[in-house]
């Protein structure tokens, strides 16, 4: 099945593969990116702490995409994509609603989110064009960091 | 099925305990919020917030302890973790929140961190 | 948190909620469709059993839009729509390649899919428009199926 | 984490039981009709699928057995299937198959059902 290398053995996906999650903007479902992450980790070839951190910074995705919303309206959209090195996942808010202030949530909800994206990813960013606030991280296969 | 989060408060000593079990995000941790500041209204503010059956954990959960670690220590009071689970610990390492709460790894340890 | 039905007890989603969930068109994947509808139907007000049982229906689904499939190219959109009554349930394969003839997996094949979705769901379809296929299910909450 | 998929197989008296874990569906059901091709074409004719560790199966998998049974008996042989969780009978219950297959509900039962 798989190259019985270090991963959880369930390596089905590969370069290219894409896998789009669309779900209401509201903190309650985001239980569901959480889900369907540790799902595509362990089919992208993470071992299982990889795995946990993906769900954990997949949440904080979620988190700092929805700080754009009013928690009422609009979609989140979360992307998973299988390059040849890394997991890329983005997470946007799709709202057809006003934009609100982007970061409503505050400076040390941001940061704790920002802090937790350090450490358990190798690459992320934000940013927010055209009132969609959009949130991505890219997390490499047995990648340098701890 | 994923377990269900519940919470559960109990007087021990001088100190309340509670205990919180399954997952605190952005869903759950507004419950928790409202029973950690209820109890420091009724001048409850020696707290054991106990994680032990704790699954998962996100920024949004840690906010909610840190701003009641805050109330707590404004009444003259504080708020111990009690947390043995390695994922839980690192969740808090990685924040630097692992040297601004009192930390133990069991009930039993608890007053002694 | 829920009204203390006999709901696995954690309704959050509502009327008028859609979830989408696309992936690459392969049976290998078929596994986050039953994942995610496992997720909802937990969340969609119906208690255990009646989430086994749409995690099986969904199942079939993709079994009968892959029908169509090459199995190496095109995605399967899956779609989750609440209504006051019911959870609707669609899945649609989107090929850009030629499309195949949609029945290719042979009658035995699509007889079982059939028997079991009229078993477990209270409403159910397929249809072969411009080469995508789209198979659908309604299950209403508590319904009268046994 | 989903219980991995697993097939193991032994012979006991006449017979060859194999042993199937996980879930089996479109996904994997195409390695357990390679395994039990290869035991028929070896002229073990003879089966028992232990099914009490598998987690889900869809109708690929039920066609796989189907497809299974007829080859053993066409080769004067045949195909019992071990089972007892209730979601598992209930499919080959509303599939009808539940007449089609000897059906047992554990190991020591086998041959007599
Ligand atoms: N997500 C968060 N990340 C970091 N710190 C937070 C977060 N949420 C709250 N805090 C901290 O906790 C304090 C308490 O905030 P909050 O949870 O909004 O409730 P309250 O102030 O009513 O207890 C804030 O002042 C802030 O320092
Ligand atoms: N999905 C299915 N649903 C119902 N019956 C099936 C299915 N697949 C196969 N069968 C039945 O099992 C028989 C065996 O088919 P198949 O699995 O394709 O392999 P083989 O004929 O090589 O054993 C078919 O003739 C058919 O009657």
């Amino acid at each position: 099945m798989s190259d019985a290398s270090e991963g959880v053995g369930l390596d089905t996906l590969g370069v290219g593969d894409r896998v789009e999650l669309t779900f209401p903007a509201r903190g309650d479902l985001v239980v569901l990116a959480r889900l369907v992450s540790s799902a595509i980790s362990a089919r992208a070839g993470f071992d299982i702490e990889e795995l946990e951190d993906l769900r954990l910074a997949v949440g904080e995705l979620c988190l700092l995409a929805l700080q754009g919303s009013d928690a009422h309206h609009g979609e989140l959209r979360l992307e998973f994509t299988c390059t040849d090195e890394a997991l890329d996942i983005s997470c946007t808010l799709v709202s057809d609603g006003p934009a609100l202030d982007a970061w409503s949530g505050g400076a040390e909800a941001l940061q704790l989110s920002e802090q937790i994206l350090a450490a358990l990813v190798d690459e992320h960013g934000r940013d927010d064009q055209d009132g969609m606030v959009r949130a991505w991280l890219r997390k490499r296969r047995r990648g340098p960091l701890a | 099925m994923e377990q269900q989060f519940q919470i559960e408060e109990r007087s021990e000593g001088g100190a309340t305990i509670v205990t919180v079990s399954g997952e605190i995000d952005v869903a759950t941790a507004p419950q928790l919020q409202e029973s950690l500041h209820a109890l420091i209204a009724q001048g409850r503010s020696s707290l054991v917030i106990d994680l032990l059956a704790v699954t998962f954990l996100d920024s949004t959960a840690l906010g909610v302890l840190v701003g009641a670690l805050k109330r707590c220590r404004e009444q003259g009071g504080d708020l111990q973790l009690v947390m043995a689970d390695a994922r839980i610990m690192k969740i808090f390492e990685i924040t630097g929140l692992i040297t601004v709460f009192p930390i133990v790894d069991s009930l039993a340890a608890v007053g002694h961190s």
